[in-house]
């Protein structure tokens, strides 16, 4: 684990490139991309600063194997639980009855069918 | 002579010790203790269920009953028994190092592990939860019983098992004796660095859930209350990513010591220790992607269930690779048949049986009849008491000498172990009948035509629990009058036996070198 | 000026092995950390593909000047850490106090724009649980979850950023105190790894809960 | 073959379309699992006596076997193809079992706090008793009105879990006629393992008879419920106390808890609600000094005095737009339950500071409101007397 300088360059270089992707992440979504392009783009702008942080800020480049294997499998298993989460949301069947919609103004009479007084 | 159990004796200083070996007694005690906790709660679950209708405890006393069973054998004695207690003593040793990476951080975590257990004793006595040890909300949020403390308890050990984690993976990678590559580790290392990386991943998972749920049930949060968009199966969903690796944290261990007993009682090297090293990280990878067949029947999308059953299947596959290769061992070896010998065949025998059962619920149409039923109770009964259990039994009666320097009992032993297996089977094999009859599970009351089998199961009980306080009072015995052990009792190959028993506290007398595998029985052992 | 050598530990052979095993040791808990974070990520995944619509409305509704203030902010703050490393390493001892202070600083005013920010939405009537006056006029129960998930996903970044502050402040003091030299910058480098680790979670945080407002 | 390995493994019996396959594939998976598991221990023990240690000397030494790759691949190979042919056949009945046919008779079904309550699109409502004709597919749209529910029949082996707040639909077709006992398979609190149900399956002709409203006892006779359900649901007035000796749990601190305990267990819970959903009782929530208009139109405060009578002499005070059914619960209650019971409505007198749990997800029959065969409320009175003969004989 070569402890050599990492020079004042290399550091100024990451943060600028930093700067700029957040303005272009801004750009983008001040732009009006929609729809399911304003994730990607958003996700993968976020990502490719995670990358740059992660390999010169936090000197993944100069750290041995172990640590990469970590920095690699970690962000994995987030997606995994992420998507499968998200892919049993999409992909269940749809609901055989409308939910009627949440009236909150007044407490909802005493159902007719059942409970209605005998007319005297 | 000193070692590391006479080196300072006052009460200071074993709580103040640095040294891994002190800190892995400690955790063996506290485990040890809470499995009796965790027995008699099972017991008076057990005596509960002697007559259909009310027995000796109210519903109310009986639901918080086999909750607390649940969480106190769950994260109390299963998860820190074997890689806390054995992995702490050995797990240096066996890497020839003088300490963990971390020794620090490996006394906090002993006292995180005693915190976290005192806030779940305190939620115990005060008026526990009472929603299953899977506090699945909407019911978690809106029960009246105290979950917090018990949720609290939890979270705090889970930080207790992720620092463990930490300190093992570490050790592992930095602390090896010069000249010793992976493949030269001992089996019960690979198994420990498995099971770390299972920790390292799932445990924040769970400790997140369970903050979640503590806001939702004591701030009324409504996280997954349906009325305010909330979707209970989200809660399942992040529960279960960490819940079933949690198994297999509970599993790994134990195979760890199977790999090693076997191997030592046999006399011979393992019929292949690439297969067992790769199985050990297949099941520790593969059971992340399994989660959902816990979800079969709760409304998850049929898609989903398809893609977690044919994930499921996969770690079957490691699981069953291994115990091929236990069992090619025994081939041509020189077998000695001591305690934690016939320990290791009641684990062949109910781990299969087990492990095949759960490959059974995770076909997913027969999974639809058993789910949440007594059939999938004893399914993992059968892994946690049968597996986990015995091989925890087994690593106590192996290590016993290097530990205490004291002989166990060797009649005692095989007794204690047909015992704990006689009362195991008689307990859990009619729990798989009423299960597949269609008895649900966490029921208090059950239809009159279980009664024969429930009463028949408690009665297996018993037999246990005597097994159990025999081995108990037995091994205790030993301490006294058992006779002074030898080095190396089983003449085995491994790195543990090349020093004393018990070993001085530095480990070893000078820094070691080994110049021959853990398992080459092939070479005659010269003296030490 | 003597320079303090960091104690080598008795179990570790050298420095450097030592300092490796505590970068592994601190990398480890950070992909632990990674897993905390995954959960709530698939908290807010999963009830925004439950309710897309609202969780839109609900984005727009946020106010994304503080959001994008509150990253310039964190990002300067890793740029000030780094700074304070490579400062260490280059031996001039003052100049990497001053820049560690400066970094928890950075700190600071990002919990101060976020507590304004909390100001704003609970003077509108939101709070945690579906509870205040703005879920009356918007009554679908989407909404309650969305502000929950905001207040608890930012709530749990809000503390790890907090935990960071104290560690700079004290890895400052620490390095004052005894006058620390570029042999145990490794220890500097550690805490850098985990304020690093906070400021990629809040990178991701911004565009989900600032960015993704336009209509489909 | 089939019956007896039925028997031999203790299933209930198959009285649905998809029971028969499922029990197959149980039969050939538990058959491999007790082939193997039989086969390693045996080699287990036969290779330990038959290389059992002679000597045991340090010195000892054994043959270093390697397993081959081709071994262990074939192994590896074999078992991943059991596998995968176990997930074929297996999530192909589970696909089965979770897609409805196209024409099934729909029922609707409420899982609530330890009772199962089905309405039929014909208006008829029943409690606990689900009757369905035999031989014809029944698709059931399942919600739940609090927590998890898990609509459970053995001798069908089909289960579905229930959610407040969303729909679940589960189908099955029963072969024959008959009673097949309902479960509640997700715990669900206290009275968990007394949520029990039962499936009564009849001819068509007789269901069509029933369906007019001839009474169930023509055609089958239902066992009791549990003991335990007539505690926690029972509206009928004499409940059996525990056996002494039962070791109750600590009291919860509050009055109130312990009230909230003492509904449950008395049954208040079955018919009056805390979150203010109406129910078959007028809801506790926000009832404590507030306002109520009686059935024969007198208006007064609900105070600790009404309360009290009204739990001792319920028709006295009778609350308008509610049925005349509450038991009277004179010597059932000592002056300290009613007293935590009060205490309990005192604490849940402000409205929920969040909004109600969704209103009943079950939905009304969908009959226009003009529709003949819309149930009149005066018949509405008969199904009250029926339903509460049958769970309290």
């Amino acid at each position: 684990m070569n402890e050599e300088r990492s020079t004042l360059g290399t550091v100024l270089i990451t943060y600028a490139a930093l700067y700029l992707l957040v303005v272009a992440n801004l750009v983008v979504a001040l732009a009006g991309v929609s729809g399911i392009w304003a994730l990607v783009v958003a996700m993968g702008i976020a990502g490719i600063q995670a990358l740059v942080v992660a390999l010169f800020s936090m000197e993944l480049l100069r750290s041995r194997r172990s640590i990469g294997v970590v920095a690699v499998i970690a962000p994995l298993f987030v997606l995994l639980l992420v998507s499968l989460t998200v892919v049993d949301v999409y992909t269940r069947a749809p609901s055989p009855l409308e939910i009627p919609p949440i009236d909150r103004t007044v407490p909802s009479p005493p159902p007719s069918g059942i409970t209605s007084t005998p007319s005297p | 002579m000193k070692n590391y159990l006479n080196a300072e004796t006052t009460i200071w200083s074993w709580l103040s010790t640095k040294d891994h070996k002190r800190i892995g007694v400690m955790f063996l005690v506290s485990v040890t203790l809470f499995l009796l906790v965790g027995g008699i709660f099972a017991l008076i679950l057990r005596l509960e269920h002697l007559t259909p209708g009310p027995t000796i405890v109210s519903p109310n006393m009986y639901n918080q009953l086999f909750t607390l069973h649940g969480v106190v054998m769950v994260w109390l004695f299963l998860i820190p028994a074997i890689p806390a207690g054995f992995g702490n003593f050995f797990l240096p040793i066996m890497l020839g190092a003088k300490d963990v990476a971390f020794p620090r951080l490996n006394l906090a975590s002993l006292y995180i592990f005693w915190v976290g257990a005192l806030v779940m004793i305190y939620g115990i006595l005060d008026r526990a939860a009472d929603t299953g040890w899977t506090f699945y909300p909407p019911y978690t949020s809106v029960t009246y019983t105290k979950a917090t403390p018990v949720l609290l308890g939890v979270f705090i050990l889970g930080w207790s098992t992720i620092i463990t984690g930490v300190n093992f993976i570490t050790t592992i990678h930095t602390l090896r004796a010069k000249g010793m590559r992976f493949m030269d580790m001992p089996l019960f290392a690979w198994a420990l660095y498995g099971a770390s990386i299972i920790q390292l991943i799932g445990t924040p998972v769970l400790g997140l859930i369970l903050l979640m749920i503590v806001m939702d049930h004591g701030f009324d949060w409504g996280l997954f209350d349906p009325a305010r968009g909330g979707d209970p199966l989200i809660f399942q969903h992040i529960f279960w990513f960490y819940s079933h690796p949690a198994v297999y944290i509970m599993i790994l261990p134990p195979m760890g010591v199977v790999s090693e007993v076997v191997a030592t009682m046999a006399h011979k090297n393992p019929l292949s220790y690439k297969a067992i090293a790769y199985s050990t990280f297949g099941i520790a990878f593969v059971g992340f992607l399994t989660w959902g067949h816990h979800m079969f029947t709760s409304g998850m999308s049929e898609f989903n269930a398809g893609i977690f059953g044919i994930l499921s299947m996969s770690v079957a596959v490691f699981s069953a690779i291994k115990v091929f290769t236990w069992t090619g061992t025994l081939y041509k070896g020189s077998v000695w048949i001591r305690t934690p010998l016939v320990y290791v065949f009641s684990f062949l025998f109910l781990f299969i049986f087990g492990g095949m059962t759960g490959v059974a619920v995770a076909a997913t149409s027969l999974d639809v009849h058993w789910h949440d039923t007594y059939f999938v109770v004893a399914h993992f009964h059968f892994i946690m008491v049968g597996a986990s259990l015995t091989a925890f039994l087994a690593a106590l009666h192996y290590w016993w000498p290097k530990i205490t320097g004291r002989m166990y009992f060797e009649g005692w032993g095989v007794a204690g172990a047909i015992l704990v297996l006689l009362g195991f089977v008689g307990t859990f094999f009619p729990l798989f009948l009423v299960g597949n009859g269609g008895m649900p599970r966490r029921y208090y009351h059950y239809s009159e035509q279980f009664q024969a089998l429930n009463v028949l199961a408690t009665a297996g009980s018993w037999v246990l629990a005597l097994g159990l306080l025999l081995i108990l009072v037995t091994l205790i015995w030993s301490l006294y009058a058992g006779e002074k052990a030898p080095p190396n009792p089983w003449h085995s190959r491994s790195y543990e036996w090349m020093t004393p028993s018990p070993p001085p506290k530095e480990n070893f007398p000078e820094t070691p070198h080994f110049v021959r595998g853990p398992y080459d029985y092939h070479l005659p052992l010269e003296p030490p | 000026m003597n320079v303090a050598v960091p104690k080598l530990q008795h179990h570790f052979e050298d420095i450097p092995k030592q300092a490796h095993a505590a970068r592994l040791g601190m990398w480890l808990f950070l992909g632990s950390e990674a897993l905390f974070f995954s959960g709530l990520f698939t908290f807010y995944a999963g009830y925004r593909a439950h309710h897309p619509e609202i969780f839109r409305l609900g984005v727009a509704h946020n106010d994304l000047v503080l959001g994008t203030v509150n990253t310039f902010i964190l990002l300067t703050g890793s740029l000030l850490i780094s700074l304070a490393l490579w400062a260490l390493r280059a031996g001039h001892r003052t100049l990497a106090v001053l820049l560690t202070a400066c970094t928890a600083l950075a700190g600071v005013v990002y919990l101060v724009v976020k507590g304004a920010e909390w100001g704003r939405h609970m003077s509108e009537g939101i709070f945690p649980g579906g509870r205040g006056d703005f879920f009356v006029e918007n009554p679908e129960p989407a909404w309650a979850v969305f502000y929950t998930a905001y207040y608890g996903i930012t709530g749990f970044h809000a503390i790890h950023v907090t935990v960071g502050v104290c560690i700079l402040g004290w890895t400052a003091w620490w390095m004052h105190r005894e006058r620390v030299g570029p042999a145990a910058a490794y220890k500097l480098a550690i805490v850098s790894l985990y304020w690093h680790f906070v400021d990629i979670v809040w990178l991701f945080l911004w565009p989900l809960f600032y960015l993704l407002r336009n209509p489909a | 073959m089939n019956d007896f390995l039925r028997r031999l493994l203790y299933l209930p019996e198959q009285a649905s379309t998809i029971a028969r396959d499922v029990d197959t594939l149980h039969y050939f998976v538990i058959g491999i699992t007790m082939v193997g598991a039989a086969g390693v221990f045996a080699a287990a023990l036969w290779w330990s006596i038959r290389y059992r240690a002679r000597s045991f000397d340090a010195r000892s030494i054994t043959p270093r076997v390697q397993a081959g790759l081709a071994v262990e691949g074939g192994l590896l190979a074999f078992l991943v193809v059991l596998f995968i042919v176990f997930w074929v056949i297996g999530f192909g009945q589970y696909l089965r079992m979770r897609i409805p046919p196209r024409d099934a008779m729909v029922i609707y079904v409420t899982g609530k706090q330890w009772m199962w309550k089905f309405a039929y699109p014909e208006g008829k409502q029943t409690i606990s008793t689900l009757v369905v004709p035999a031989n014809r597919d029944v698709q059931l749209v399942m919600t739940s009105r609090d927590v998890i529910h898990s609509f459970y029949v053995p001798a069908f082996r089909v289960k579905q879990d229930v959610l407040p707040g969303r729909y679940y639909t589960m189908w099955f077709r029963a072969t024959r006629p008959g009673t097949y006992r309902i479960f509640c398979a997700e715990y669900c609190g206290l009275s968990h393992s007394a949520m029990w149900g039962d499936v009564v399956a009849l001819e068509a002709d007789a269901y069509q008879r029933w369906l007019e409203g001839e009474p169930l006892e023509n055609f089958v006779q239902l066992q009791p419920g549990p003991p335990m359900a007539r505690v926690a649901t029972d509206l009928g007035p004499d409940l059996p106390d525990y056996p002494p000796g039962i070791a109750e749990a600590s009291p919860p601190r509050s009055m109130a808890d312990w009230g909230r305990e003492v509904a449950a267990l008395k049954g208040c819970l079955a018919c009056h609600t805390l979150d203010g959903q109406p129910h078959i009782g007028p809801t506790w929530r926000n009832l404590w000094y507030r306002e109520t208009t009686l059935a024969d139109g007198r208006v007064l405060i609900a105070d600790e005095a009404y309360l009290t009578r009204s739990m001792m002499d319920p028709m006295l005070e009778l609350v308008q737009g509610y049925a005349p059914v509450m038991p009277t619960y004179q010597g059932l209650l000592e002056p300290a339950e009613v007293g935590a019971i009060l205490e309990l409505i005192r604490t849940i007198s402000e409205p929920l500071p969040t909004p109600a749990r969704p209103p009943e997800p079950l939905v009304r029959p969908p009959l226009a409101p003009g529709s003949p065969d819309r149930v009149d409320p005066a018949r509405a009175l008969d199904f009250i007397r029926e339903t509460s003969e049958r769970v309290a004989p």
